[in-house]
């Protein structure tokens, strides 16, 4: 089971900024074990961000984004006290759906 | 022929070495700007924040043999509390007789308390590729709670005063293939090694700025380092043998590092390179 | 000179035994415990064996003068002990090829416990050093060898003298803070010549 | 790899292109049922022109609507690359991150809803020194700009 993602969600002017960390290794499939088997791709290949189930973002992500991901975006709106929902997958099918409260 | 060659062309060539070394000075300052401003862009969103998360749950969970979780732990502030602990060790602890680092005490803990035995409390000390270490996320959560405190290690016990001398004379002791001590690198202000600045940690000021910005993730590693895997590394360079987890000479130095940074404001976990 | 130098540091010595309290251990016998407690708190590792702690009479005095001022004998003493170790090539010959050397001064590894103790040693020079104007990822704890035999010439001496420094630092400069890489068998004399090169080769971009 | 391959891949219906990359090693059975819509296609491939293709785009167009936010000229580690990218190009739909020199050149692609900032702030790998590519959709059109990270060496080298 994955760690729980780290989500902050704030009020700026008349928009939400969403800023979240995810714990995962985004293994690239090239890199060599100390026993030099090469360690299989393993990454995150989907984000979802939805306010009130409106999907606010979406990505595709290779395994090229960096290790324990970091994702910055903004949406129109948001109220505090209302969440803002994230869902991750990957390749091996783990997800992950972790919520925010807007502040 | 090389040196008739190189007289015949000395007066372009000193001219284009003039441009290179021009050259070479402007990229290096513009090196060092662009780095800072690489560090700046990483500091928002610190990766270390999942393992304070991961931690925070560690220390609250009932956990090994006894299924008893930190709070009755004391860190040197009584049982349980974890605000500003950090910023007060290493320390001399009555009921171990013996001065403790963050680590030490942890697995003092885990098995006066929490039943673990010493081999699996000393288990995994430092994480790597898909391997997490709960020492690491413990020291992580505790650290974050002394975020803003003053440094304030104590020097009273005169085991602590035996601790802080001996880091000193070991932070100079020369040894392994290549005569390192730990002074080589951090024993000058204003010194690199490639691009890194190496801060000066026999001076307060050099000692403030390094210890209060450990444990750090490491952006090279993706993990999250503490003051221990820090001093182990160093000595893996150094080419020495490995500094054993918890030992007395990893608890010296520390003492020794931590006592000197003193005064300033802890302000860790942190990001670097 | 030299005397009155030694008569002070004694003096040094037995005010800092007065002042200190009766039960307070003497500098000596906290180093002394320091050496103990480090031997006991590392483990072997790989190729870095417990014995890469014991120190030799280099290593021990420039620990012991480590947090003062180095007597003058002293650092004469470590110096001469020191020259007296560099083996100079049996062809005479100082110097290889500065490409090699090249990559000989950019890697960094070789030696530590982490290491394949088959796989490359090399000096790390840019760890320390400015050389070639092309690599800006230098540091700064040596002085910038950039144009080394350009600015001293492209001489025998200076030949010999960067051959002698890289075997043995020690023997130029008591308690350098360089590795002694032809003394302590950090690099081979081919790789030593190679370095030689990349310092005092006309060709070499060091000097350019 | 090369184009025609990659045309066949995308003609070639869902079984065949999934078949496929199994059949590379690139992808195992298991991987195929992971993310819904995941376009392995564009994350395979070795250049712009095959990027485009596997999109279903045409040729990008340069734009100074579009600029690097929050990336350095200089990263000290390649394993951690700031990435910040925004758009000011009218009803701007979609943002991907190209590497030009990295095993493959698409890192991330990110949909923007009406509503949400054609803006986004990452992190990403780069093996070695590298163009960066900002490659925007915008009214169906595509467009991009790029810009030159280094990567320095860090630390002893050990």
């Amino acid at each position: 089971m994955a760690d729980p993602m780290r989500i902050r969600a704030t009020v700026v002017g008349d928009s939400t900024e969403v800023k979240v960390l995810m714990s995962h290794e985004m293994e690239t499939g090239q890199r060599k074990d100390a026993q030099g088997k090469t360690v299989p791709a393993w990454f995150i290949q989907s984000v979802t961000a939805t306010y009130n189930g409106k999907t606010v973002m979406s990505a595709q992500w290779g395994p090229a984004v960096a290790k324990n991901p970091f994702l910055a975006f903004k949406f129109k709106g948001g109220t505090k006290g209302e969440k803002v929902q994230i869902t991750w997958t990957d390749n091996r099918g783990d997800k992950r759906t972790d919520e925010a409260v807007i502040s | 022929m090389q040196a008739t060659k190189f007289r015949r062309t000395g007066r372009a060539a000193l001219a284009a070495c003039a441009a290179v070394a021009m050259t070479a000075a402007l990229a290096q300052v513009s090196a060092v700007d662009e780095i800072a401003k690489y560090r700046a862009a990483l500091q928002d969103g610190n990766p270390a924040e999942l393992w304070e998360a991961r931690g925070e749950d560690l220390w609250k969970a009932p956990r090994g043999p006894k299924n008893v979780s930190f709070a009755t732990c004391d860190l040197g502030q009584g049982p349980g509390v974890v605000k500003g602990a950090y910023a007060q060790l290493p320390r001399y602890f009555t009921d171990a007789d013996r001065v403790m680092d963050l680590e030490t005490r942890l697995v003092h803990c885990m098995v006066t308390q929490q039943g673990y035995s010493q081999a699996d409390a000393m288990k995994g000390p430092f994480g790597g590729p898909g391997t997490k270490s709960d020492i690491e996320a413990l020291v992580a959560y505790v650290t974050s709670q002394s975020r803003g405190v003053k440094m304030n290690v104590p020097l009273a016990h005169a085991r602590e005063k035996e601790a802080y001398a001996l880091g000193e004379k070991m932070f100079v002791y020369r040894g392994g293939t290549h005569d390192f001590s730990c002074a080589t690198c951090h024993g000058e202000d204003g010194k690199r090694i490639r691009l890194q600045d190496l801060p000066n940690l026999m001076t307060v000021a050099g000692a403030q700025k390094a210890y209060t910005t450990w444990p750090a993730y490491r952006v090279s590693q993706g993990e999250l380092r503490t003051f221990q895997w820090r001093l182990n590394d160093c000595f893996r360079q150094q080419r020495f043998p490995e500094l054993i987890f918890t030992s007395e000479a990893s608890i010296a130095l520390t003492m020794y590092l931590a006592r000197n940074a003193n005064g300033a404001a802890f302000d860790a976990p942190a990001i670097k390179r | 000179m030299r005397k009155h130098f030694l008569l002070w540091g004694c003096v040094g010595v037995f005010a800092a035994a007065v002042v200190g309290c009766a039960t307070a251990q003497s500098d000596v016998d906290v180093s002394r415990q320091a050496a103990a407690v480090l031997k006991s708190s590392f483990k072997a590792n790989g190729q870095a064996g417990l014995d890469r702690l014991d120190q030799d009479e280099t290593q021990r005095l420039c620990t012991q003068y480590a947090n003062k001022p180095l007597p003058k004998d002293v650092a004469e003493m470590i110096e001469k002990l020191n020259t007296a170790s560099i083996k100079w090539p049996a062809d005479g010959k100082m110097q290889g090829d500065w490409k090699n050397g090249e990559k000989i001064a950019q890697e960094g590894r070789g030696k530590q416990y982490s290491d394949d103790p088959k796989g490359p040693v090399g000096g790390n020079c840019y760890a320390c050093h400015q050389l070639t104007p092309q690599e800006v990822s230098y540091g700064t704890i040596g002085p910038s060898l950039y144009q080394f035999a350009k600015l001293r010439g492209y001489s025998d001496e200076t030949r010999k003298y960067a051959y002698g420094k890289i075997w043995n630092a020690d023997a130029y400069s008591a308690c350098s803070n360089m590795p002694r890489f032809g003394h302590s068998q950090i690099l081979t004399e081919q790789q030593v010549k190679d370095l030689v090169a990349l310092l005092t080769d006309p060709d070499s971009p060091v000097n350019k | 790899m090369n184009s025609r391959r990659r045309n066949f891949l995308q003609t070639g219906g869902g079984m065949t292109l999934l078949t496929m990359l199994a059949a590379t090693g690139w992808l195992r059975p298991s991987d195929a049922a992971a993310a819904d819509g995941w376009n392995a296609a564009a994350f395979d491939t070795k250049s712009m022109d095959d990027t485009m293709k596997a999109l279903g785009g045409g040729t990008p167009v340069p734009s100074k609507a579009i600029t690097f936010v929050q990336t350095p000229d200089i990263a000290e580690n390649g394993a951690v690359v700031p990435v910040g990218i925004t758009s000011a190009i009218p009803n701007t739909q979609s943002i991907a991150i190209l590497i030009e020199k990295n095993p493959n050149m698409l890192a991330a692609m990110f949909d923007i809803p009406a509503g949400t900032d054609p803006s986004i702030s990452t992190r990403v790998k780069m093996g070695q020194s590298s163009n960066i590519v900002a490659l925007v959709k915008a009214d169906g059109k595509y467009y991009y700009a790029a810009k030159e990270v280094k990567v320095t060496l860090g630390g002893c080298g050990g």
